[in-house]
């Protein structure tokens, strides 16, 4: 578990009479997809949020890369390395792509209070941008705004925007939401490339791409997770099986 | 973009050609036609414009504009008076705080400036000037008036109300400076505020024999129509600028059995009076409030001098100007050494007139000769 | 003590006065998503309208019914022509839309009925004064005033909790897509709420305009008031409007009889009055700031 | 595909190279904004008409209050309704210095004499650094919130200046405060209706190009993802509040230094330049010239007091029509004069 960049111990968190999370703790490790499934309503984004920092855990404790950042703002994880997507596109909509990726170049190179020099002609901004666009094959569209993108292509355009903050982890939620078969074995080639560079902690529904990419998998259920292991283990656990295929 | 400009373009032809005739005279009236207290803008005008049809004069051009009681907006009107229209003579300004925005710099310029109604004291005192005129009162002429009534009146333990803004506190030290007493209280309300409860419950718990209060325009409205259903009997006593003749039926029923003090009435005795309510009557169906009288007598003002000498000869329309050689519908009238007058202050009672409303009747005199307390600050 | 007494009546009186317009506003609001500054044209309509109707037929009564009648035709109507087509504008556009339709109002009206005051007085039999028990006097219109309050609130709790129409109220204010899946008939309900609003708005324009004095204008303190009102409270919450409308009442009526005295204990009695008048005008505003510091959305958040 | 490869691609619209402002339909709409402002009043000034100087001279006051305006609304997406309290509040600077400048009293007797002034350099400086002050005490606060809540607390914040102001004696109080004697410069003649216009014109043409350089920097950028989507930019890494709170303060710094010249032009400062409807007054502005709009508030200020003055001349109830004006534009033409004159605005 040395390895381990991203880890959650102990998280419980309550709406009124609900218990959205159930105690989880999980990790992430250095050069792994660790995939989390669950049916619809089971706590995952309550999870995601948790660990992004739009919500606050009631108890237990997040730490990246050694680090508890439990009580840290939403910038000031992201600033420490936590990259994220969203699962319903998060993106400037009239912003070109390069610009919606270079505000997370801005960000990594420090605050944003300077005034003066034009982002369009600088140079320290626009490359790192470029590549990560590149790394997401949207380098041709870096000047067409995003209202104009097709959904596969905002997909991409926000795992770019994740990369560009030269992340620890990524945390991706439902990337392949709304993709076409051929859109979603796109994607997921380029997440099998992305892996050796930065670990993934992968929340999806498209089973086929879950089993293919992950290394791991955390099944959850009404907030809790309820199994653990790799493909082979899930897809054999009994549990698991009646928890999507019993309703 | 193009569109306005030729209408700039346009205005500036016809303000080219409007100075090209000389002899005309221009008077420019900056008034308050909109938003509260309109109806005393209304009232001056019409009792000013009277005045000029009456006098049959067709070389006289009044230019009216609205300043909807915003001092920044009086003070541009103004500067468009003076320098596109070129006027000779300016008036109008109902409110103290817009005269203090125009009236200096106006008179500083080399325009006359005839006041028809506000009269602030500084205008009065250190920063009187030359052309300046106020043709009406200085603020606390009324104020003043009603002190020294009521003490010969013998009320002992009066209480003053009044919004807390300048002319408000004016107001009191003008009342007590002629009262020369001790009062129970003084209680200051916001301005523009609409309900007296609080104030009137202090009132009431306070043992004062007699309130004395100045709330202009639609304050003194609401709170005189809250002051009958509260149950508070002691009598009511204010200056004339909440007792007009259109506040008072605004108010209605709860008006009758005040009193105020005032430099004119409808029904004051003199021949100029009853030739001009008769007018005004005739000419806009309503009975003359104070303002339209002071309206009236700033035109015939005007007009007096100008049959001496156009405004260009500065000199000599001053001249003219402070002789006041008119016939006021106030009755005896003259000015002071700071262009003020000095004159009679009357009392009236609200009563109730022959067709049910509540109207105005002439008591008799509170001060004779009242002359305002600032004149020995003027350095002119 | 009776005169505490008096002013907490007095307060609440006030309160009452301004629940009667935020409950308006608030409702627009939460259902609509509308702000709407010429909420307080419709309070100058009902006003106008009650004195006309009043010195026309000789009975407060009747003009009161014609005042509420002829805000709510008039609410109905401005929702008609221009407000529905804002609903899904930003806040911004609303703002400028609603207040260009106050000056529209304003200027109209004093177009149609001159810049003079009208006269409209408190119907003889509510005249007066009563003795309470605890031998404070207090006037009965007053008393009136505030029982309309509590009527109309009461009403309102019935209407929202009880009713087919305060059903689907609470539905367009929880989600405004669900409804129309629902099939309710958005535009009429929306029309229906507004013009119920501006009704509201004119009968408080009607009651106070007998106390205080029917003129162009009147709106605005009101409007600015009852905006207080309903950010304090939690904007689309009736029952925020209710507690911040009393809320506002007392603390003003307070505020301007007490500070003035309290200021007297270390300073001239004329400086006093001048400082404690000019903080006792900021108070309500001081309040809300301090509220909305610590709960940004009210006191009674109804939804985000 | 290479770096390289991105810039052969064709000039994108809007993209600002150098010199296609100069070509473009919404260049020449600027250009000739600015011009018709510039030439106007020297036509007006040669012709002998000081008041249309004076008048160009409050359009241009005007519309950089409302340049500071549109900096908050239009490019951080916070809808102030309490603008009025920095424009006031310059207006009083500049009030109270050239009063006690007059009286030969200090401004503050304690615990250091602070003399008042009549120099309009140190007037400025004051009036920025002052509501860059209260902007910041008061936008800490009020972006804690958002949506309606935002739009009121700022009113109320604005209403209670409004209120101390009109109820406090020592300046005036709801008179408000003559300036008789214009604040000066070296050098040049203040009172000089020209002189002043060209002073005027100089800080517009300022806050355009301060605004525009904004827009286009690191901040800028923050700043535009703050009001189109704050998620966004806290995800990657910038807290949006700092960055709107800074946006505020600029905005309240310009609409103060606006505000200070205002009380110079007309001689005059009151509570009525803290008023409500002063907030609304240049929310209008900015509206009607096009939100978010670089010159929009010079197009809006131009078409305001134009129907000011044109109206205002025709009838008393003038007012009646521009609120149906207004009420046509939000209705109808949704980006203002500027969208209708320049086009839609797009982003790079």
């Amino acid at each position: 578990m040395s390895d381990a960049v991203l880890t959650l111990a102990h998280l419980n968190k309550r709406f009124g009479a609900l218990q959205a999370t159930s105690d989880v703790s999980l990790d992430l490790r250095e050069g792994e997809i660790h995939a989390l499934i669950g049916p619809n309503g089971a706590g995952k984004s309550t999870l995601i949020g948790q660990i992004a920092g739009g919500l606050k855990p009631d108890s237990g404790s997040i730490a990246l890369a050694g680090r508890e950042i439990s009580t840290l703002s939403v910038a000031q994880r992201a600033r420490l390395g936590l990259g994220r997507s969203f699962q319903v596109s998060s993106l400037a909509e009239p912003l070109s792509v390069k610009r919606n990726v270079m505000i997370a170049v801005q960000a990594l190179q420090g605050h944003s209070f300077r005034f003066w020099k034009p982002v369009q002609r600088d140079e320290s901004l626009l490359a790192p941008a470029m590549q990560a666009l590149e790394r997401m094959a949207l380098a041709h569209r870096a000047d067409t705004p995003v209202s104009e993108l097709s959904h596969g292509e905002r997909r991409q355009v926000e795992v770019a925007c994740a990369l560009a903050l030269k992340p620890r982890v990524l945390l991706l939620d439902e990337p392949m939401a709304g993709l076409g078969p051929e859109g979603s074995a796109r994607l997921t080639e380029l997440l099998e490339a992305l892996k050796h560079e930065v670990p993934i902690l992968l929340i999806e529904h498209d089973m086929n791409a879950v089993f293919r990419l992950a290394d791991r998998i955390s099944v959850l259920v009404a907030g809790a997770v309820i199994a653990h292991g790799d493909g082979a283990e899930i897809r054999g656990n009994p549990q698991v099986r009646e928890a999507y295929l019993g309703d | 973009m193009k569109k306005l400009a030729s209408v700039g373009l346009g205005l500036l032809m016809t303000a080219a050609t409007a100075t090209a005739q000389a002899e005309e005279v221009k008077i420019g009236m900056i008034t308050t036609l909109s938003g509260g207290g309109s109806h005393l803008g209304v009232d001056v005008r019409d009792g000013f414009m009277l005045a000029i049809e009456r006098s049959g004069r067709d070389d006289i051009e009044v230019l009216v504009q609205d300043d909807a009681n915003r001092p920044d907006l009086a003070r541009s009107l103004s500067n468009e008076f003076m320098q596109r229209d070129e006027v000779d003579i300016l008036t109008g300004i109902i409110f103290s705080n817009l005269a203090m925005a125009v009236v200096p710099a106006a008179v500083r310029q080399g325009t006359f400036y005839i006041s028809p109604n506000a009269g602030p004291s500084d205008l009065a005192g250190r920063m009187c000037h030359e052309n300046y005129f106020n043709a009406a009162w200085q603020n606390n002429n009324l104020h003043e008036a009603m002190g020294a009534y009521m003490k010969t009146e013998g009320f002992e333990r009066p209480l003053l109300l009044a919004p807390n803004y300048p002319a408000g506190t004016d107001a009191l030290a003008g009342f007590k400076h002629r009262y020369e007493g001790e009062v129970v209280d003084e209680i200051y309300t916001q301005m523009g505020q609409t309900d007296y409860a609080a104030e009137i419950a202090q009132i009431r718990a306070s043992d004062a024999d007699s309130l004395f209060f100045f709330l202009p325009g639609g304050m003194g409205i609401s709170f005189m129509k809250q002051w009958e259903n509260s149950g508070v009997d002691i009598p009511l006593f204010g200056a004339a600028f909440s007792f007009d003749e259109i506040i008072i039926k605004a108010v209605g029923s709860a008006a009758v059995g005040t009193m105020n003090t005032s430099q004119w009435a409808y029904d004051l005795d003199n021949e100029a009076n009853h030739a001009f309510v008769e007018a005004f009557r005739e000419a806009y169906g309503r009975t003359p409030t104070l303002y339209a009288s002071q309206g009236f007598d700033t035109a015939n003002l005007i007009l007096s001098a100008l049959d001496k000498a156009h405004p260009d000869d500065q000199d000599a329309f001053r001249e003219a100007l402070r002789e006041a050689d008119f016939d006021s519908v106030r009755g005896e009238f003259r000015f002071g050494p700071n262009h003020h007058p000095i004159q009679d202050i009357y009392v009236r009672e609200v009563v109730e007139g022959d067709d049910g409303q509540p109207t105005n009747r002439l008591v008799g005199i509170a001060v004779e000769d009242i002359q305002d307390i600032y004149h020995t600050q003027c350095e002119m | 003590m009776t005169l505490f007494i008096e002013q907490l009546f007095n307060g609440l009186q006030l309160g009452t006065m301004l629940f009667l317009m935020a409950s308006g506003l608030t409702l627009v609001f939460g259902v609509m998503g509308l702000i709407n500054l010429a909420h307080g044209s419709f309070y100058m309509v009902g006003a106008y309208a009650t004195a006309l109707v009043s010195a026309a037929t000789g009975s407060f009564f009747v003009g009161l019914a014609a005042g509420i009648t002829v805000a709510a035709v008039v609410g109905a109507l401005v929702e008609l022509i221009v407000v529905r087509r804002l609903y899904h504008r930003p806040h911004l556009d609303q703002v400028l839309a609603t207040f260009a339709l106050i000056l529209i109002f304003s200027e109209g009206t004093r177009w149609l009925f001159g810049s003079s005051p009208l006269w409209l007085n408190p119907p003889e039999v509510l005249s007066g004064s009563v003795n309470l028990p605890g031998g404070l006097r207090y006037p009965i219109y007053r008393l009136v005033i505030i029982a309309v309050g509590i009527a109309v609130a009461v009403g309102m709790y019935f209407l929202i909790s009880r009713t087919r129409l305060g059903m689907r109220i609470r539905a367009g204010e929880s989600d405004r897509e669900m409804i129309g899946a629902l099939g309710v008939n958005i535009a009429r309900l929306y029309t229906l709420v507004f013009a119920m609003g501006a009704a509201l708005a004119g009968l408080a324009g009607a009651m106070v305009g007998a106390l205080q004095s029917v003129q162009v204008g009147m709106g605005e303190p009101v409007l600015i008031l009852a905006f207080v009102v309903i950010v304090i409270g939690g904007i689309g919450s009736i029952k925020g409007a209710l507690y911040g409308a009393i809320l506002v009442g007392v603390v003003d009526t307070l505020g301007r009889v007490f500070l003035p005295s309290f200021f007297g204990q270390f300073m001239s009695p004329s400086e006093a009055a001048g400082v404690g008048s000019a903080i006792a005008a900021m108070l309500i505003y001081i309040l809300m700031a301090v509220i909305l510091a610590f709960k940004p959305k009210g006191l009674f958040a109804a939804h985000d | 595909m290479t770096k390289s490869d991105t810039r052969i691609l064709a000039p994108q619209p809007g993209l600002p190279a150098p010199t296609a402002s100069w070509h473009d339909r919404k260049g020449l709409v600027q250009i000739g904004l600015l011009a018709l402002l510039l030439l106007a009043p020297l036509a007006a000034h040669f012709l002998g008409h000081v008041y249309y100087v004076n008048l160009a001279s409050r359009v241009t006051l005007v519309a950089m209050a409302a340049v500071g305006l549109n900096l908050a609304i239009g490019y951080g997406g916070m809808v102030s309704f309490g603008h009025a309290a920095y424009f006031g509040l310059g207006g009083y600077v500049a009030g109270i210095s050239a009063y006690h400048a007059f009286d030969l009293t200090p401004v503050i007797g304690w615990p250091v004499a602070i003399p008042g002034s009549d120099s309009m350099l140190a007037i400025w400086l004051v009036a920025i650094v002052v509501c860059g002050l209260l902007a910041l005490a008061i936008g800490a606060v009020s972006l804690r919130t958002t949506g309606v809540y935002f739009i009121m607390i700022t009113l109320a914040f604005a209403q209670m200046i409004y209120y101390f102001a009109n109820s406090w004696p020592t300046y005036g109080g709801e008179d408000g405060l003559p300036i008789y004697l214009r604040n000066t410069l070296p050098i040049v003649d203040t009172n000089d209706a020209l002189t002043f216009f060209l002073i005027c014109f100089g800080g517009l043409t300022l806050s355009l190009a301060l605004t525009s350089r904004i827009m286009k920097s690191r901040f800028g950028a923050a700043l535009t993802m703050a009001r189109l989507n704050d998620t966004r930019l806290a995800t990657a890494g910038i807290a949006p509040y700092p960055i709107r709170l800074v946006a505020f303060v600029i905005s309240a710094m310009i609409t103060g230094l606006a505000g200070a010249l205002y009380a110079d032009l007309n001689g005059f400062v009151s509570p009525t330049m803290l008023s409500w409807h002063m907030s609304g007054e240049l929310m209008v502005i900015v509206i009607l010239g096009g939100v978010g709009r670089l010159y929009g508030p010079l197009a809006g200020a131009i078409l305001y007091v134009m129907m000011e003055t044109l109206l205002g001349g025709l009838t008393e109830y003038w007012k009646l029509f521009l609120g149906l004006v207004l009420l046509l534009v939000v209705l109808f033409a949704k980006y203002g004069v500027m969208g209708w004159l320049a086009g839609r605005e797009r982003h790079e």
